[in-house]
């Protein structure tokens, strides 16, 4: 671990360009490729590049993983939360044309908070198995 | 004769498909074929991956391009099955990685994580 | 890959493999699952296997099955996937039932989402229920991990570097 | 309002279940969410059955997206009747799990295990209500995916591997499916399956149709164990905890059935399968394969559990023959079986969860003289094995009687001879669990036990009453599986 100055320095430089495409990524998805699932895999993939770098004790400190096991299924509350909203507007599941004052309107927002909920599930998901194996001693 | 003959044409001029195919047979043969667990989740993904082709190759259309939308481009490729297969490569890492974690228990259970070696071992018991 | 029985260098393969799928995809314009492959295929899958082969093992037995019955399938199931594929439309033109039936989405999309990656809006909206199946898969491959391979201790004993 | 609603409340209370109970995580409070979320479904789907009965079919569209660009629910009386089934056998589950997961599951696990199972449920209620091919793939995945981690719980090592096997032969059917799917597309456009089958017979060549066909009746068969492809479901069953026995046996199998029917009879259409393919020999032989070849294979099991799994792969033999056979005293009986026989390995696998829950092992020489220490547990075991048999008077009856009917009607006396001669078998290893419980001395380990708590007894006797009940009065079993039987001969919905 003594050795690993240079890889540690590029990791601190370069996580936070990586979260910064991460959202990039996830809020570009209107326009361009991507969306909450890409943008969940890369933002989970810093938090395990920093587990390998920093080691996998500080990674739990920066993101315990009581909480990652929590965001699992808020994730996906989030998107059927919203679907059981669809539901109080009067309408059917996941029908985002209620949501603000004309449809079009009601189904960018229904897909932002739609792919917000993928984004917690999959980044969530991706670190708490990354832990799970890490975490397994070797036999 | 002249049905074969036709037959083979056909094959011939689905030439995008082969590859479909060919990954396909592949996978399933390593699948069935090898004792080694992690080999057989491999062989698995490759199979997947074989129906994403089949899929994605019968939305493109020659002179389209990908489906955003662009005042330039008027011809799009079908979006529909890019999302399924999006869907459909979701649903194999995450087959995959069940596969795995129950890989690693049967190595911590069996310390082998050969097929012939984990029913040899059952049947001794 | 088949015959190799070093598992590193299978993986190792099936990792480029992934990264030339996500360019052939590419080019077959879709960018999104060209995008979804390379970081799940080629960097999740990839890490997840050789995280498995650190925790098991990394060489193959050799093997000791008759081959026949694999290859029997495998070549049962070719045949009548070609036999099946060889009959549908030819690749590429803009003719077929797939690109005529149904209404057009690319024409729907901005009108009623307003969202321009039309690829963005299926997913989560017209078919928004297949991600939200799609999302609950992902849940439970979490959960079932999670089941499988917590440790019922604390946590830090096993530390991977 | 609320009545439009049902059919995605079907699907989406249990996943809200399932995400809650991932988040509570506490052991009682997970089993208490999970009981009021399993007692609520078959409300919703009695009342999705009492609609469809008063106004016909009924389509829901998911996001108010219309079906060729969308994703559509359709519900009619045979997805009415299987969800009822499903969710029937949920409820009763539930009240019986807590002690059952209690003992066998780590506690830090419990939670989890609920989510998963409720979990299961969502994406096996998902298969039966979707009238989408790539939906029913979707969460034909989900279904697939917790069943294998419920199974791996099991405390025995074998649970690991028996999952791991089901897990490859599970995605090989799935991907199976997905190939025909996408062949459909191909040929068709479209995903949704009334649609499909309206555009199928106008489709230009067949053999895509065809290697379609193929390919998905493959998968869906890998999925409901179609001998020679069960190889994965006795190992499963045997060394999965109690909970998940009894919850796969009585309705994963039933539900891929269901696709398997609904695939044949609505999409391809009965008249393309049967009257132009050699599909109906096919399938004959294959079942009676099953029935003889598996029932025989039971027979000499030592353990228990494993036992009625291979009987389990016969039974799906039953159903499956009557489908072959394709007219409406066939079918009919192929969906009785299919319901009776839920009830029953329900039953018999809830008696033996109650045994595994006492005795802590489930092979014959562990439970000899069980039936004395345990009489109303083991009383309700045999009423559901006099049913497997098929005695008069018992649900079993009823669908064995359709069966031979149908083969007699379609003037296959031999078919009719093989059914009566295979019960034979039947008597034979259910003749083995009787003497073993009762005409044995029991150990010193088992006559220190005592009867199972009445939180499991009460579950137990309430399904091993009905399949009396349904065999008495078979309005709703035959009455209802008539009707769904006219409705699949009939084609498109």
């Amino acid at each position: 671990m003594r050795l690993d100055v240079i890889l540690r320095v590029v990791t601190k430089l370069i996580l936070p360009f990586v979260l910064v495409f991460a959202i990039y990524v996830q809020f570009h998805g209107d326009y361009g490729p991507g969306g909450g699932f890409q943008a969940g895999v890369i933002a989970g993939a810093t938090i395990i590049l920093y587990a390998l770098i920093y080691g996998l004790a500080s990674a739990r400190r920066l993101v315990p993983a009581a909480l990652v096991e929590a965001m699992i299924p808020l994730g996906v509350l989030v998107y059927a939360g919203v679907g059981v909203v669809g539901w109080l507007t009067g309408a059917n599941f996941l029908d985002y044309s209620h949501l603000a004052h004309d449809p079009v309107h009601g189904q960018e927002w229904g897909v932002f908070l739609v792919e917000a909920g993928v984004f917690i599930t999959v980044s969530a998901t991706m670190v708490a198995i990354f832990y799970a194996f890490a975490g397994r001693g070797r036999r | 004769m002249s049905d074969l003959i036709a037959l083979v044409g056909d094959v011939v001029a689905h030439y995008n498909q082969w590859i479909t195919v060919f990954l396909m047979v592949s996978g399933l043969y390593i699948v069935i074929a090898r004792g080694n667990m992690v080999k057989k989740l491999v062989g698995l993904s490759l199979f997947q991956t074989s129906v994403y082709l089949l899929y994605i190759s019968a939305g493109k259309i020659l002179s389209g391009t990908a489906p955003i939308i662009d005042p330039h481009f008027t011809v799009y490729s079908h979006p529909l099955p890019h999302v399924l297969i999006l869907t459909a490569i979701v649903v194999g890492i995450a087959t995959l990685a069940v596969g795995l974690a129950l890989v690693v228990r049967i190595n911590e259970a069996y310390g082998t994580i050969e097929e012939d070696e984990i029913f040899k071992r059952d049947d001794d018991r | 890959m088949v015959r190799v029985r070093n598992l590193f260098a299978v993986v190792v393969l099936s990792g480029i493999y992934s990264f030339l799928m996500a360019s052939v995809l590419l080019v077959l314009d879709a960018v999104d699952v060209a995008l979804t492959e390379a970081s799940v295929g080629a960097g999740v899958g990839t890490v997840l296997l050789l995280g498995t082969l650190y925790l098991t093992k990394t060489e193959e037995a050799r093997p000791v099955h008759s081959i026949l019955l694999p290859l029997f399938v495998a070549v049962g199931t070719a045949a009548v996937l070609i036999w099946g594929v060889s009959a549908t439309p030819p690749f590429g033109i803009a003719d077929t039932p797939v690109q005529l039936a149904g209404p057009d989405y690319i024409h729907r999309s901005l009108a009623e989402t307003g969202i321009a990656n039309v690829v963005s809006s299926v997913l989560a909206s017209y078919r928004g229920f297949d991600t939200l199946g799609e999302t609950t898969v992902i849940f439970t491959a979490g959960i079932a991990v999670l089941m499988l391979l917590k440790h019922a201790a604390p946590p830090g004993s096993g530390r991977k570097d | 309002m609320i009545g439009e609603q049902l059919p995605a409340l079907q699907v989406v209370v249990p996943l809200l279940g399932a995400l809650l109970v991932a988040l509570i995580r506490r052991p009682t409070a997970a089993w208490l969410v999970t009981v009021v979320v399993s007692l609520a479904m078959p409300v919703i789907s009695a009342l999705l059955l009492l609609r469809v009965l008063n106004q016909g079919v009924i389509s829901y569209h998911l996001g108010g997206w219309d079906p060729s660009i969308g994703i559509e629910y359709r519900v009619d009386i045979v997805n009415a009747l299987i969800l009822l089934l499903v969710s029937s056998v949920a409820a009763v589950i539930a009240p019986f799990a807590r002690l059952s997961v209690l003992s066998e599951i780590p506690e830090d696990r419990i939670g989890w295990f609920y989510a998963m199972y409720l979990v299961s449920l969502a994406g096996l209620l998902g298969i039966a209500i979707t009238g989408d091919a790539f939906n029913a793939f979707v969460f034909l995945e989900i279904s697939s995916l917790s069943s294998y981690v419920l199974i791996a719980m099991g405390r025995d090592r074998r649970a690991l591997v028996a999952a791991y096997q089901y897990l490859i032969m599970g995605t090989i059917g799935a991907s199976f499916y997905v190939i025909g799917v996408g062949l459909l597309y191909i040929m068709t456009g479209t995903l949704n399956l009334n649609l499909i089958a309206e555009r199928i017979g106008a489709v230009e060549s067949l053999r895509p149709v065809l290697a379609a066909l193929a390919f998905i009746i493959v998968g869906i068969s890998l999925k409901l164990a179609l001998f020679p492809l069960h190889v994965w479901l006795p190992n499963a069953y045997a060394y999965a905890p109690s909970v998940a026995t009894i919850f796969l046996a009585a309705t994963a199998t039933k539900v891929a059935i269901y696709l398997f029917a609904r695939f044949i009879f609505s999409v391809f259409g009965a008249g393309f399968v049967f009257a132009d393919l050699p599909v109906t020999p096919i399938l004959v032989a294959l079942s009676v394969a099953a029935i003889f070849g598996a029932s025989t294979v039971a027979v000499f099991q030592s353990d228990v559990k494993r036992m009625f799994a291979y009987s389990s792969v016969g039974q799906v033999g039953y159903i499956t023959l009557g489908l072959a056979l394709a007219t409406t005293t066939g079918v009919t009986g192929g969906l009785v079986h299919l319901l009776n026989h839920a009830m029953i390995k329900a039953t018999i696998f809830m008696g033996l969860g109650a045994v595994f829950f006492r005795v802590g092992r489930i092979e014959f020489q562990d439970i000899a003289g069980i039936g004395r220490r345990m009489p109303i547990t083991m009383s309700a075991v045999a009423v559901a094995c006099l049913s497997l048999i098929g005695v008069p008077g018992t649900a079993g009856f009823v669908s064995k009687w359709y069966l031979v009917v149908a083969s007699l009607e379609v003037g296959w006396w031999w078919l009719a001879f093989l059914i009566v001669l295979s019960t034979m078998i039947t008597v034979v290893y259910v003749g083995r669990l009787i003497e073993c419980a009762w005409f044995r001395e029991p150990s010193r380990e088992v006559a220190a036990i005592e009867e199972a708590p009445t939180e499991m007894l009460a579950p137990i006797c309430l399904l091993a009453a009905a399949t009396v009940y349904f065999g008495i009065d078979t309005g709703l079993t035959a009455g209802m599986a008539e009707r769904a039987a006219n409705a699949l001969l009939s084609g498109l919905r």
